[in-house]
């Protein structure tokens, strides 16, 4: 029992920056625009994220107060550095692939060159710890308390925080509907007045805020609050992505995705936590293969009726017919 | 009247230029290089100002004392820029071209190691390898595209991960291949190494030769042949193809396989380079880390419009300005600073097309202003081109629906 | 080798040089250490000084990065890692006139035929096997019995601090008359030197199997490692450098003087003594203070620093530490390994290092 | 001076390459059916769009009740009552009815969406003015019928007072054009003032009481229905007096050349087969044609043909050679010939040159490569010969992208390369459509010229004029079933239209008869 509590409190911070992300990810498809650079956004926002909390870090600024200023710091970087591909794929009409592929490589490099250049390091290194032993009231919830509040991170309550918002304002709002609309049939949508442009540059800028609260979310989870422009965020940005195909671009599903793979994701790395996996005596490599193993293939079984956002990828040209 | 002529003829010459398309996307290329270059300037002038200018020349022109080393560097990216571009022809993003990279190392490599041949065939044997090794890494994810319908940009990037480990796997538990106390591969024997050419300073050899020949026999194949009319037509209009009685899913597969096979050379050339010092040779660290030529490969074939031919000239240039951003650790900078003017020259290179045209209209409309005429009069040659201008935003907009 | 440019465009250049190997200079190991003595002097004396990144890694590379630091002005040039004995072998005499510091090598061709250091050229090395005994010595002494081992990758360093690590454990055991198998030891190689969540995770587990107390002997995992130790209220031994300064967790730092030694190394060379170092390979050991576990808190005047040990004092250390300097503990740097990688099974370990007390397990 | 709700004064709308409209004027009364019409490419649907502000004008002003107004969006358009049906539905086909109906206008109560109030709305109206939908249905799900009641809600949700419908016609099946022709006499005596696009005369005559003619983006002039003929009416849309019958002697087929039994072809939209145990022949030296309203399984049916689909069960035969499960290319070197319904989806490949577009089906044959490579001489002359022969018009001859050709010399240029390629099959799905008047009526003299060189030609048509003028026999097919055999001498456009509709059906036994 101990093992499952253990696991699960491990998956928890592994799979909210994968679920924040990737719901980023599914409000940008959802608006049209397919959002290819969630791995560069991410690193900008844990990056941002990072610098803040390495700033503050010093000051008498309690550890939650500063993870709550950091994650919005993270978010409006994230947002702006977003903009970038907005304007590339919105008003640009570009390559929606190309130009997050040209976003990816920029921001990695940008942390390296300021990094060394500033403080003679591939990123930054902060000192605070966010780690929650255990939340007072909550914890003692039998079960529930242990699984989700105890030994953890305030960023797996505010990740589903966020995962029932997102939830709300998809289904239930007007402009959820709005959005849904202009990645399905940007000219029907435009054609009841709705500025198809505004609402794509909403999708992309939520996805950039949600990458970059996600990234921010990696770097305090699981790197304990730093950041390198060497190792990233060890392509969260892209597993995202595949979690949200395998999410089918709906939240709930989303999550289950993403919790799916940070389980993986844990189990392969606690594998000598449990004995009949251990005495297998197979090499680490394989366990540390089987999440994008395991990737392709529930790729491999859900693609053939996946149901994308129609219009997505495609650059709205409201001339066109 | 008169006056108005001789505005016509020069319209007319101006349409004729901008719309010609080799043009349009040299001229796209060398504007994204443009950008590029001002906002890596700007950057270096934030970050140091009273550097900017030396370091900026370092950029410019560090590249030209070390002409061998730019076409050393340029031969792997040139690889993997082919491996990138040939693929982008049937509208695939092989983003992939870093794990077939990997592997392609790994089987020369392994060929290196493990077969024993003379020191005048053992390295064409290798190259070989490298081949196969990425062929087999570009054919996954073709088969998962062609009959998984599973995008390849995803497949591709999970690959990376997955052949990247395995080949540190392979490497790190195979000890004739690998030297745990360097915690790197051995190193090869001279005879696996490719023959250098001898320029002084710099272990360019003959693999860019065969790099760029590799690229002569791309562009004609893709040019020429029958199979190359098909790739193209299925990338600009799968279709059409389809109804042409082209095998979409047999050309998917193929095109991946070729493309993982060019990723592979890379990869042979890169890590069967000769080496200056006597006895040494190069060697590959298995410590999880994916392939940066892979994703310069991207970028090469992004500035060289994915045409074998500019893609040799994309893969130089490229190679040019990272040697001359080496040269900027000399006054304060880092290298990296490269690695960002190449990501913004993608990005703008990405939309400078269409940038292009709207300056060109922009000049067009400039100078046609004296003669504006009633549309149903002017000729029909000049309606043309104005279409066409059209076009190629439209074919833009269309690949990118892909 | 061309490149004129580098003079001409780089102002005055830079006179002390560092090449990085494949880390960057604060990859809390080699590099930084290295570049932390570099900048001391150099600062305290007022000299330009640079680092440099290959653009390559390979033999060749390294050489590459060497001429341009050579280019670029440099009369000294500090190669940390044995990755520079072969270009440092072509280096000595391609540029008599400039000085090299190799750190954790020793000049040699690629084939390992000839051997040779000549006079431009200061060749380090350090007792890592001391360091880590010390540190395996303090934990079990301490009362921990439980303990883990988390090495970066294989290499000759890392191997000589974790078999230290053992004899350490065992000749406290042996001290403390524990039984047989009573102190524990889960010996792991990452495989890399970085900071990432495999490396968190794989410290969490161990944590959560019981080890009190995780020797981090790799680079940036120790930022890992501390991470898990400081959600599992676990213990961490630090190494290269005093590492409490990072983080609460960190009871003590297996250190080997790695600025101390460079920054010696300098003055000889602008103190007019090049030719205490020169053309010789030079061992930091507990003989010269060149390893050990740190004894005074930074900025603190008369700081414990054993104040994060249970009982384990500096009374204990210095008496160990004596021990050690006078010769009397035979420690080993190598064993034989039969696998590839360099990862020393269970048994391997055991047998060669004589332990009793001490029951591995490998992972 | 008489009292207009809309005046579209002067309006000049220019495309890239086209003026779409060339100072038209157009005035709307108060309660009014106005019919706009036009050919093909005439400007109608450019001219309404300006109207509901999807495009801005270069010249010109629009007045509502006198006062000049600006539209800049559909918003605009909307905040003046202005409404519009589209040609091509604008629905969002994941979304229910009650989705579609209240996107753009939702009501939000404490940020959330309310939806009940609106639902109601719906069903009141829909009782109203007989639209029958179901709010809660998915558009995808529904049929198209439906789809346009979901357009005409969408506007009488919004209170809309000037309703705009682009040919809302030609979707539907004779019944529901009678239906909805009813819907909007009902409109406009409650008031609604309707704009009417469509090419029917018969429809205009019916229901319109004034009507706009437009020709090439020019206004032509704009008549009292009260005071005018269909004849009239026709010639002031073309120019001329046209007739629509087709020059065609009588042929005595010759043997059977295409026959197919019992095929079933699969949906991609829905669980049911799309098309269900079509069995049919088709004879050298005949046209046959398979008619029926769009959407009753024509695509699937060509699609399981020519192979671009595989089939759930049946068996097609080629000249006695059964290739019901050949690959396209083996059916095409068998001899069949297919212009494809989408000419560019699947008949060109737009950023090709012409001459690369002509070899598309015979770029693999010995006369265009050797050894895998292609023959570049063969290919320009073969070029220039076909575009010589077949007259296709274009800025650089060979040379020329097909994407910058005109849409009639597109479809030149596919019907030249189908033709010339040896075949004894001639496929040809909707091979007008879109075209001006001109243009069919050459399309048409190729397909009667290739039947009287003793080709089979199968035509899938949706144009009542084409199938009653060019075919031989008509197979018509419903609800993925050939539910009758009809021969064009005999037959009415009414009776034709029972078929389609689904309101008249052969026998079992005759049905099967039509296959054999
Ligand atoms: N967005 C556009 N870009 C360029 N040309 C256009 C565009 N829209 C329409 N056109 C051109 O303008 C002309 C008028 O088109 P429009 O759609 O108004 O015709 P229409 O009268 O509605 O024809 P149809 O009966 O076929 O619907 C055509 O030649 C068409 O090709
Ligand atoms: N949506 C569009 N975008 C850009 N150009 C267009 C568009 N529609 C049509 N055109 C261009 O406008 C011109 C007229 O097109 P259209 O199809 O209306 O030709 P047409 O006058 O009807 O000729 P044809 O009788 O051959 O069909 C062509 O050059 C065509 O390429
Ligand atoms: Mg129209
Ligand atoms: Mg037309």
């Amino acid at each position: 029992m101990d093992v499952v509590y253990y696991l699960i409190q491990n998956m928890l911070p592994i799979g909210v920056p994968l679920l924040l992300v990737a719901l980023g990810g599914m409000f940008s498809e959802r608006s049209g625009i397919i959002n290819i650079a969630l791995e560069g956004i991410m690193l900008f926002g844990a990056f941002f994220g990072a610098l803040f909390v390495l700033l503050v870090q010093g000051s008498s600024m309690g550890p939650q107060t500063i993870l709550l200023i950091g994650m919005l710091v993270a978010g409006i970087s994230g947002l702006i550095y977003s903009l970038l591909l907005s304007f590339a794929s919105i008003n640009m009409k570009a390559n929606q692939v190309i130009v997050g592929t040209a976003l990816n490589m920029l921001i990695p490099a940008m942390i390296l060159l300021f990094s060394k250049m500033f403080f003679s390091s591939d990123g930054i290194t902060t000192s605070k710890s966010f780690y929650i032993r255990e939340i007072p009231i909550l914890s003692k919830i039998p079960i529930i308390g242990e699984l989700f509040f105890q030994r953890t991170y305030l960023t797996v309550i505010i990740g589903f925080i966020i995962l029932a918002i997102s939830v709300v304002v998809l289904y239930k709002t007007r402009f959820g509907l709005r959005l849904r609309a202009c990645g399905e049939h940007p000219h029907a949508a435009d054609s009841v007045g709705i500025n198809v442009y505004k609402m794509r540059y909403a999708g992309v800028s939520i996805s950039g805020v949600l990458a970059g609260i996600g990234g921010f979310f990696y770097a305090v989870g699981v790197m304990d609050g730093n950041v390198s422009g060497h190792t990233g965020v060890a392509g969260f940005g892209f597993l995202a992505l595949a979690v949200m195909i395998f999410g089918q671009w709906k939240p709930i599903r989303i999550m289950f995705a993403a919790m799916f793979f940070a389980f993986l994701r844990t189990l392969a790395y606690s594998v000598s936590l449990i004995p009949f996996l251990f005495d297998l005596g197979i090499d680490q490599t394989y366990y540390k293969i089987l999440p994008y193993l395991a990737t392709m293939l529930v790729l491999a079984l859900t693609s053939k009726n996946s149901r994308a956002p129609k219009a997505e990828g495609i650059p709205y040209d409201k001339s066109q017919r | 009247m008169q006056g108005n002529n001789n505005a016509d003829k020069l319209k007319f010459n101006i349409k004729n230029i901008t719309s010609h398309s080799g043009f349009k996307s040299l001229g796209a290329a060398l504007m994204a290089i443009f950008l590029g270059l001002v906002v890596g300037f700007i950057i270096m002038l934030v970050a140091r100002p009273e550097n900017a200018i030396a370091g900026f020349r370092f950029v410019l022109l560090g590249g030209m004392g070390r002409l061998g080393d730019v076409l050393y560097f340029a031969t792997p990216i040139l690889m993997t820029g082919l491996a990138v571009g040939f693929a982008f022809k049937m509208g695939l993003f092989n983003i992939g071209a870093s794990g077939q990279y990997t592997m392609g190392m790994f089987f020369a490599l392994y060929v290196a190691f493990n077969w024993d041949l003379p020191g005048s065939t053992h390295w064409i044997v290798a190259i070989f390898a490298g081949f196969v090794g990425g062929m087999i890494w570009g054919f996954i994810p073709g088969i998962f595209k062609a009959l998984l319908n599973v995008n390849e940009v995803i497949t591709s990037i999970m690959f990376n991960y997955i052949g990247m480990y395995l080949v540190d796997m392979w490497i790190q538990n195979n000890g004739v291949m690998y030297n745990s106390s360097l915690t790197r591969t051995r190193y090869i024997a001279s005879g696996v190494q490719i023959p250098a050419l001898g320029i002084a300073g710099s272990n360019v050899n003959l693999g860019i030769i065969i790099a760029i020949i590799i690229a002569v026999i791309l562009y004609i194949v893709l040019e020429k042949t029958t199979f190359g009319y098909e790739l193209k037509a299925t990338g600009h209009n799968k279709h059409a193809a389809e109804y042409a009685g082209m095998q979409g899913k047999r050309n998917i597969i193929l095109t991946m396989t070729i493309a993982g096979g060019m990723a592979g050379i890379g990869g042979a050339f890169a890590i069967l380079a000769p080496s200056a010092i006597a006895g040494s040779s190069m060697t590959y660290e298995p410590i999880n880390i994916i392939a940066a030529n892979g994703f310069t490969g991207i970028a090469v074939a992004l500035l060289g419009n994915a045409h074998p031919l500019g893609t040799i000239l994309s893969a130089t240039f490229i190679s040019y300005i990272q040697r001359g951003g080496t040269l900027t650790s000399l006054v304060g900078f880092k290298p990296e600073i490269i690695d960002i003017v190449v990501a913004v020259i993608i990005y703008f290179s990405a939309f400078a097309m269409i940038m292009n045209s709207a300056i060109a209209r922009f000049i067009k409309a400039r100078l046609g202003k004296d003669d504006e005429k009633p549309l149903q009069e002017t000729d029909s040659e000049n309606e043309e081109n104005t279409v066409e201008d059209e076009e190629v935003i439209k074919k833009e907009t269309e690949k990118e629906a892909e | 080798s061309t490149g004129d440019n580098g003079t001409d465009g780089g102002s005055d250049g830079y006179e002390i040089a560092l090449i990085t190997d494949k880390g960057n200079i604060d990859d809390k190991s080699f590099n930084q250490g290295a570049w932390e003595g570099v900048v001391e002097f150099a600062g305290a004396n007022d000299i330009s000084h640079t680092y440099i990144k290959p653009e390559e890694a390979s033999d060749a590379g390294y050489l590459a990065a060497i001429d341009l630091a050579v280019q670029g002005g440099a009369e000294v040039v500090v190669t940390p890692g044995f990755l520079f004995e072969v270009p440092i072998y072509e280096a000595q005499t391609a540029y008599p006139d400039v000085k090299f510091i190799l750190l954790d090598g020793a000049p040699h061709t690629a084939d390992y035929s000839v051997f040779e250091t000549k006079d431009n050229v200061a060749s380090i090395f350090y007792a890592e096997e001391e360091s880590g005994f010390l540190a395996g010595y303090a934990a079990v002494m301490d009362g921990m019995t439980d303990l883990g081992f988390m090495g970066g990758m294989a290499v000759p360093a890392v191997q000589a601090f974790g078999y230290g690590f053992l004899q350490g454990a065992e000749y406290a055991a042996d001290d403390l008359g524990l039984a047989d198998g009573e102190v524990e030891v889960t010996y792991h190689y990452t495989g890399n030197f970085d900071e990432n969540d495999t490396n968190k995770a794989t410290a969490s587990t161990m944590y959560q199997e019981g080890v009190e107390v995780i020797f981090a002997a790799g680079g940036s995992v120790g930022k890992s490692v501390m991470s898990a130790a400081s959600e599992a209220d676990g213990k961490v031994i630090g190494v290269d450098v005093d590492q409490r300064y990072d983080s609460e967790t960190v009871i003590t730092s297996a250190t080997k003087g790695l600025a101390a030694s460079v920054i010696s190394v300098l003055e000889s060379i602008y103190n007019d003594n090049w030719e205490t170092y020169s053309g010789k390979s030079t061992y930091f050991n507990a003989t010269n203070d060149g390893v050990g576990l740190p004894t005074e808190v930074l900025g603190e005047e008369g700081g414990d620093a054993f104040d994060r040990f249970e009982s384990f004092d500096l009374a204990a250390y210095d008496e160990i530490f004596a021990e050690l300097s006078a010769g009397n503990i035979e420690l080993l740097r190598q064993i034989e390994v039969a696998d590839a990688t360099g990862y020393a099974t269970a048994d391997e370990l055991t047998e060669a290092l004589g332990l009793e007390k001490v029951d591995v397990t490998t992972r | 001076m008489e009292n207009y709700i809309v005046e579209m004064l002067n309006i000049t709308k220019e495309f890239p390459g086209i003026i779409a409209n060339d100072n038209i004027t157009l005035k709307l009364k108060k309660g009014e059916i106005h019919a706009l019409l036009g050919e093909n490419g005439a400007g109608k649907s450019t001219l309404m769009s300006v109207l509901f502000g999807l495009y801005q004008s270069e010249k010109g002003e629009i007045r509502k009740n006198g006062k000049k107004v600006t539209i800049n969006n559909p918003n605009d358009a909307n905040e003046l009552g202005i409404g519009m049906v589209h040609q091509h539905f604008k629905l969002v086909e994941v979304f229910t009815v009650l989705e579609n109906i209240i996107l753009g206008v939702e009501p939000v109560e404490n940020g959330l969406l309310e939806l009940e109030e609106s639902k109601e709305k719906i069903i009141e109206l829909s009782e109203q003015y007989g639209l029958k939908v179901s709010p809660d249905a998915l558009i995808e799900d529904i049929s198209v019928g439906m789809q346009q009641r979901v357009e005409i809600l969408k506007m009488l949700y919004k209170d809309n007072e000037i309703l705009i419908f682009d040919e809302p016609t030609a979707v539907l099946t004779p019944q529901e054009i009678i239906e909805l022709l009813q819907i909007m006499k009902d409109l406009a005596a409650e008031g609604k003032s309707i704009l009417f696009i469509t090419h029917k005369l018969n429809e205009i005559m019916d229901v319109a009481d004034r009507c706009t003619v437009l020709r090439k983006g020019k206004y032509i002039g704009t008549v009292d229905i009260e005071s005018t003929t269909k004849e009239e009416l026709s010639r002031m849309m073309v120019g001329r007096d046209i007739s629509f019958d087709v020059d065609k002697e009588d042929r005595e087929p010759g043997d059977v050349i295409l026959s197919i039994k019992n095929m079933t072809v699969a949906s991609k939209t829905h669980k049911n087969n799309a098309v269900r145990d079509v069995s049919l022949d088709v004879r050298a030296g005949e046209i046959v044609c398979i008619a029926g309203i769009d959407g009753n399984g024509q695509s699937e049916f060509v699609y399981g043909l020519t192979g671009l689909e595989k089939l759930v069960s049946g068996t097609i035969t080629l000249r006695g050679k059964d290739i019901s499960k050949a690959s396209i290319r083996e059916r095409s070197a068998s001899g069949m010939s297919h212009i494809p319904e989408d000419r560019h989806k699947h008949g060109l490949v737009l950023d090709y040159k012409l001459e690369e577009n002509l070899i598309l089906q015979r770029y693999w044959q010995p006369k265009f490569q050797k050894n895998h490579f292609i023959k570049f001489n063969e290919m320009r002359d073969y070029a220039e010969d076909l575009i010589e022969r077949f007259d296709i018009r274009s800025g650089q001859g060979p040379t020329t992208m097909a994407r910058s050709m005109s849409g009639g010399n597109q479809q030149k240029a596919i019907i030249a390369r189908e033709i010339d390629k040896e075949h004894e099959l001639l496929v040809a799905v909707q091979p007008t459509r879109g075209l001006d008047v001109g243009a069919i009526e050459y399309i048409h003299s190729q397909l009667v010229e290739s039947r009287d060189a003793g080709k089979a030609v199968l035509l899938i048509s949706l144009e009542l004029d084409e199938v009653m003028n060019v075919s031989d026999r008509i197979l018509v097919l419903y609800e993925g079933e050939i539910v009758g055999e009809l021969d064009p001498e005999e037959t009415t456009t009414q009776e034709l239209g029972l078929y389609m509709a689904g309101a008249k059906r052969d026998t079992e036994k005759e049905t099967r008869h039509a296959g054999e």
